[in-house]
């Protein structure tokens, strides 16, 4: 239990070059967009952002162990994800600004993404809650004799909420086709880890259901992709849950509103720094001779071009019509929800008005 | 048609339903070997297996967690919370999650469930065996409250809250689970949520109520009847969507409003009724609106008959619309 | 005399009651070292040390239910949770354990603590970061439901809420945190719970605020006094206890009501008033109690600034008052 | 981990004659108080008990392990921890009754307890609850200085309530003198353990919070003593909190409305039966020579008239006053519960009406 898998430990995955190289596009297509919604956000053409820096590979690599028609349950921060499943990233960047385009239709924080044709469950902020849900889907699945395998993360704080403690004791007592990656990057916003549970391990908790256990390397995406593609094979054959603790570090803010500084040292993160899991990975593929600065920057090029398109557009869009306030809240309106929108029209103009600005 | 209890309504709604339509799972504490205490899956496992009809851990955000992820998937479930007093484990999965699926993600992503779950006082259970907590559920847009109270309703509301597309609580008044009994149509027979029913006719005084209050009522206004008072009593069935227009219609003809609920006084959903009346029929109102409602305290054991609104009371709060 | 925000106001008032009693204690997500993520606690770590202001695990229910334990020993403890969104994992602690300690314990054990969280829309905070559900609260017997709109109210009423000998939720409207400032006396300056306020008096139309919505009302009132509506205003700093004093003699004396709020319409505790109104006070009424209020739907991020009761809402209810 | 303790295993505890005798007594009383409380529910002059034959040693060892002024937070299947505490039968029985000299003004249905004297604090219906209260407490005793240390109770089935979770992880965190109890009497009502979790054992679920867990036979009460006897020293010593997993079994039905029949093998009742905690007690008493027949009926001689005139006193009593109804919500009534007193009173007779029965 007290040992971590790394590419070294764990028999090599048997990824093909194509496979690979995707890998690392999409860890640095993924940092690319990062570094342009922080910005966006900065000058205040979207309300807020989400950092994943330094859990690429913990996110890229557990998700690329899933077949496509597997489903995932996401956390908020793993962005990655949509990147690996080719998300359109004008779909992506019509959500930061909450556009009439916005698969959301504007109606929550950018971030909470919901992408069906990924088979990627809508997010939601509460801590915790997708973790059963991913449970009960896979229970679904396997009454309805599907063999689709189910993928849902959480945070090392996350751990400490009461889904994760349901989530995991459903999972184990309907060996539910589920696999548990907790992101343990250190931090839950400022609560540092000792101050979150007294268990020597994350992994360690999955004993407390039945649950194996497995701890690997979140910064080295070969590690991480061949511990979950055991634990999704494993899920598959009807062989029940894992839990996987991916060990790694929150490299920026919690969020566009948070100041780290105010609660950890900067050795620490310089420290981590380090261990960036794309440089390592790049290292990797070097050797290989799979990989190459003309390659990189083209993934680069293209991936900025593409933002940079899509923020254009989104930024030329519509807010979305008062009408889809009302709309979704149920199949069809209710009396009551018709009555409300007419009186709103009533007022005349009903354009979106900014108040206020996103604290955390 | 056939005579049945309110419970016996209960079960064979989710009979036919699961008979139907494979989709439709029911789970929860005690629901499967045991039938479910109050005896409501009684025999469904036997016939449907324990693929679809089984028993969970002791763990309401489980249960609820659970059925929403099925529901995503694309299943039916109708899980059941014990009593409505031990929802409150899975509150937040109920109220961010259930509620919020199809809004948040544009209709991406729907939940079709149903929590079935008994509820309300009259069964010596104190504290945390009769409460009526409708009112938590009624204020959280993306809900829809279903509460039937005769063996009809029961089945009629059941069946179209199982086929519903959006997340339904359908809150079953135990304290009439066996003492309610009344005729069924066998077989197909769906009531549509939103709509309220005339429970009694009358031109002196409008009584709304719902779940068990609703006989406790009609035996008021037999005693107002006595007095010459002719009274009107109306059932919403479903509090959300509300049926404004059955109560706005019934209280534009007597003029005066009583509403009846077992839950606290204090924002209780009475008082939205009546709130909707002050609103939208104030030049009506020949009197105030009154309430007769649970008191503003945690829900006792030993005076249990003197918490609940009883006859003697619902007739002073209709007699008290008479006075200015 | 100082001036300052409502945010310091807060602040000030837990480093005021920390200062003189020792058992109180303040806790929870982000609250110890990084001083709150809105800042409210900043400071108090430093000053009181480990023991008495610190960091929790992500947990409302463990937050909520050890505060309770610590209440039930003789403590005072101060729990924040970080947004009253997130305050669902602790309902059961809250409603089921709270609200019932002295009631179920016939006065043996009881629960003074303050539930300090930030409600309410205007951040661009989207479902999960602006939700205000005093409702579901005000609805629970049990536990007394304080929200401030000013500066020197914040202060005294939390230095009260604080001292009272059972559970209060403190409901900061953090949309005005920083925005709103005002005088607050120095030391000691206690507002006592249940007591309401008359904001702006007037002769034509009362409406009934709190929180932020009561800023919004002023600017309204502004407008309407230039269409020539004297409007009075009232904010009851307590929904409960409430002072249903305060509302009733206003509206008798204007003869109209019109309640302001940003939670859901149906089922919020605007409605509550109107239905107390609507008994107390009928004979009085002008014209319909209205209500202005937040949507039926979960609060959404784009259109915040549409679903929010503003000035233009504001007028419109009152005006709808002066129509039969 | 595996391994359960037992007498034998367990360092003989250095109990003396009189307590081991006092332990004895305690269990057979709580027993005789059970007989004649179903008794008297079943002719229907009390609403509703709890049996708790078979898990006497459960409870009442691990009680006796505390100083006097150590606190319980308990869940609903302790009352043998009341009669080994001395709380007054004649307070027992009104909680019963619910009449006017009930602590709780009959507030709560039968068996749900308060008695500050005993520092047995309030017990409620909801799952689990007492254990994370029971973390705040001792929380506050270490704040406050005092030495005093927490012993919580909850069955199988509580382990998969939220609340278990919060609690340990707290008491983990905090290091909280507290000590928990899990009585595994294998049944949740219908449910067994095996639909109740995936784990090997309760003791282990201690592991997800860095807390020792310890397995005792819940049945010898001398191991259950000893094994709590040394939690709670490691406790006040400030080294912690302890999990404590009894293997114990409900002999009889769930509760005065349950049927057990409906759902369990009597096979296994009568297995279980051949272990019962006081048989096996009194056979250890019996060959040290401390037991005699004529003792144990005396004790129990005694106890019948105890609870017989208790039972007769209880009936005799009047209802609580409908103003209790209104008191104790809050410190001081409101104006509404005061208005809401007033018209009760406008309305005449006040008393006490029985309305249904409950059904579990
Ligand atoms: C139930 C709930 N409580 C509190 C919050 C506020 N919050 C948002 S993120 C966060 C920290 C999460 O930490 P962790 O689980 O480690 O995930 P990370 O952010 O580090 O990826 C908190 C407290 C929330 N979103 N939901
Ligand atoms: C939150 C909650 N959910 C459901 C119930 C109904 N209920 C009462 S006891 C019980 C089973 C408890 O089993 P266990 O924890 O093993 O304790 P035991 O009764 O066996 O001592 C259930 C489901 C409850 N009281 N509280
Ligand atoms: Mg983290
Ligand atoms: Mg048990």
């Amino acid at each position: 239990m007290g040992d971590v898998m790394t590419t070294s430990r764990s028999k090599a995955p048997k990824l093909a070059k194509e496979e690979q190289l995707e890998l690392l596009r999409s860890m640095l297509v993924t940092r690319v967009m990062e570094e342009r919604a922080l910005n966006l956000q900065r000058q205040g053409r979207i309300g807020f952002y989400v950092p994943c820096k330094g859990q690429e590979a913990s996110h890229v690599g557990s998700a690329a162990a899933l077949e496509d028609s597997d489903w995932i349950f996401p956390a908020y921060r793993q962005p990655g994800i949509l990147v690996w499943r080719g998300a359109p990233m004008q779909q992506i960047v019509d959500e930061w600004y909450g556009n009439g385009d916005d698969v959301c239709k504007g109606r929550q924080m950018p971030v909470h993404y919901s992408f069906r044709q990924c088979h990627f469950v809508s997010i939601s902020s509460p801590i915790g809650t997708q973790l059963t849900q991913a449970v009960g889907a896979g229970m679904a699945a396997r009454y309805r004799g599907d063999d689709t395998v189910f993928l849902t993360y959480c945070g090392d704080g996350g751990t400490s909420e009461n889904d994760f403690h349901c989530a995991l004791n459903f999972a184990g007592v309907y060996k539910a086709p589920v696999v548990f990656v907790v992101e343990n990057n250190q931090w839950a916003i400022s609560v540092p880890l000792e101050m979150q549970t007294a268990s020597e391990t994350m992994a360690i908790k999955g004993e407390a259901y039945g649950i194996p256990g497995i701890r690997v390397d979140g910064n080295d995406v070969l590690a991480v992709y061949q511990a979950t593609r055991e634990a999704v094979e494993r899920a598959r054959r009807g062989d029940g849950p894992t839990l996987i603790e991916t060990l790694t570090y929150r490299m920026g803010p919690h969020s566009s509103s948070d100041d780290p500084t105010r609660y950890r040292e900067s050795a620490e993160v310089e420290t981590w720094a380090q261990k960036d899991p794309i440089e390592r990975f790049r290292k990797h593929l070097k050797a290989k001779r799979w990989w190459s600065q003309e390659l990189e920057d083209r993934w680069i090029e293209e991936a900025r071009n593409e933002i940079n398109a899509a923020v254009k557009a989104a930024e030329d869009k519509q807010p979305p019509a008062a009408s889809t306030m009302f709309e979704d809240v149920f199949l069809e309106m209710t009396p009551q929800l018709r009555e409300q929108y007419e009186d709103l029209k009533a007022l005349g103009d009903t354009t979106a008005k900014k108040i206020g600005d996103f604290p955390l | 048609m056939a005579t049945m209890t309110l419970l016996e309504a209960v079960n064979k709604a989710l009979d036919y339903e699961m008979g139907r339509d494979d989709r439709v799972l029911c789970f929860g504490e005690d629901v499967g070997r045991n039938g479910g205490v109050f005896r409501a899956t009684v025999g469904l496992q036997e016939k449907y297996g324990e693929q679809r009809c089984f028993d969970t851990p002791l763990s309401e955000c489980g249960i609820i967690g659970t059925a929403i992820g099925m529901a995503v998937y694309g299943l039916r479930p109708v899980p059941e919370i014990q009593f409505m007093d031990f929802i409150y484990p899975a509150f937040d999965q109920i109220v961010s999650e259930a509620a919020k699926m199809r809004y948040r993600s544009g209709g991406e992503y729907t939940c079709p469930m149903v929590i079935r779950t008994p509820y309300g006082g009259g069964i010596r259970g104190g504290h945390y065996h009769s409460q009526s907590s409708e009112a938590y559920f009624t204020h959280t847009p993306g809900l829809k409250v279903v509460i039937p109270s005769t063996p009809a309703d029961t089945y009629g509301l059941l069946v179209s809250a199982i086929r519903d597309e959006d997340p339904v609580m359908f809150l079953e008044p135990k304290r009439i689970y066996r003492t309610k009994k009344g005729d069924v149509p066998e077989g197909e027979h769906a009531v549509p949520l939103g709509k309220g029913r005339v429970v009694r006719e009358g031109t002196d005084c409008t009584v709304v109520a719902w779940g068990a209050m609703v006989d406790i009522c009609e035996q008021a206004a037999e005693e107002l009847a006595r007095k010459g008072r002719d009274i009107e009593i109306v059932d919403p069935r479903t509090l959300v969507p509300l049926d404004e227009k059955v109560i706005l219609d019934s209280v534009k003809k007597t003029g005066r409003l009583c509403c009846v609920y077992e839950a606290p006084r204090t924002g209780g959903f009475g008082g939205e009724i009546a709130a909707i009346v002050a609103e939208k029929a104030v030049e009506y109102l020949e009197g105030p609106i009154t309430r007769v409602a649970g008191f503003d305290v945690p829900f006792p054991y030993t005076l249990e008959g003197v918490y609940m609104p009883d006859v003697r009371r619902v007739v002073k709060g209709v007699e008290r619309t008479f006075e200015w």
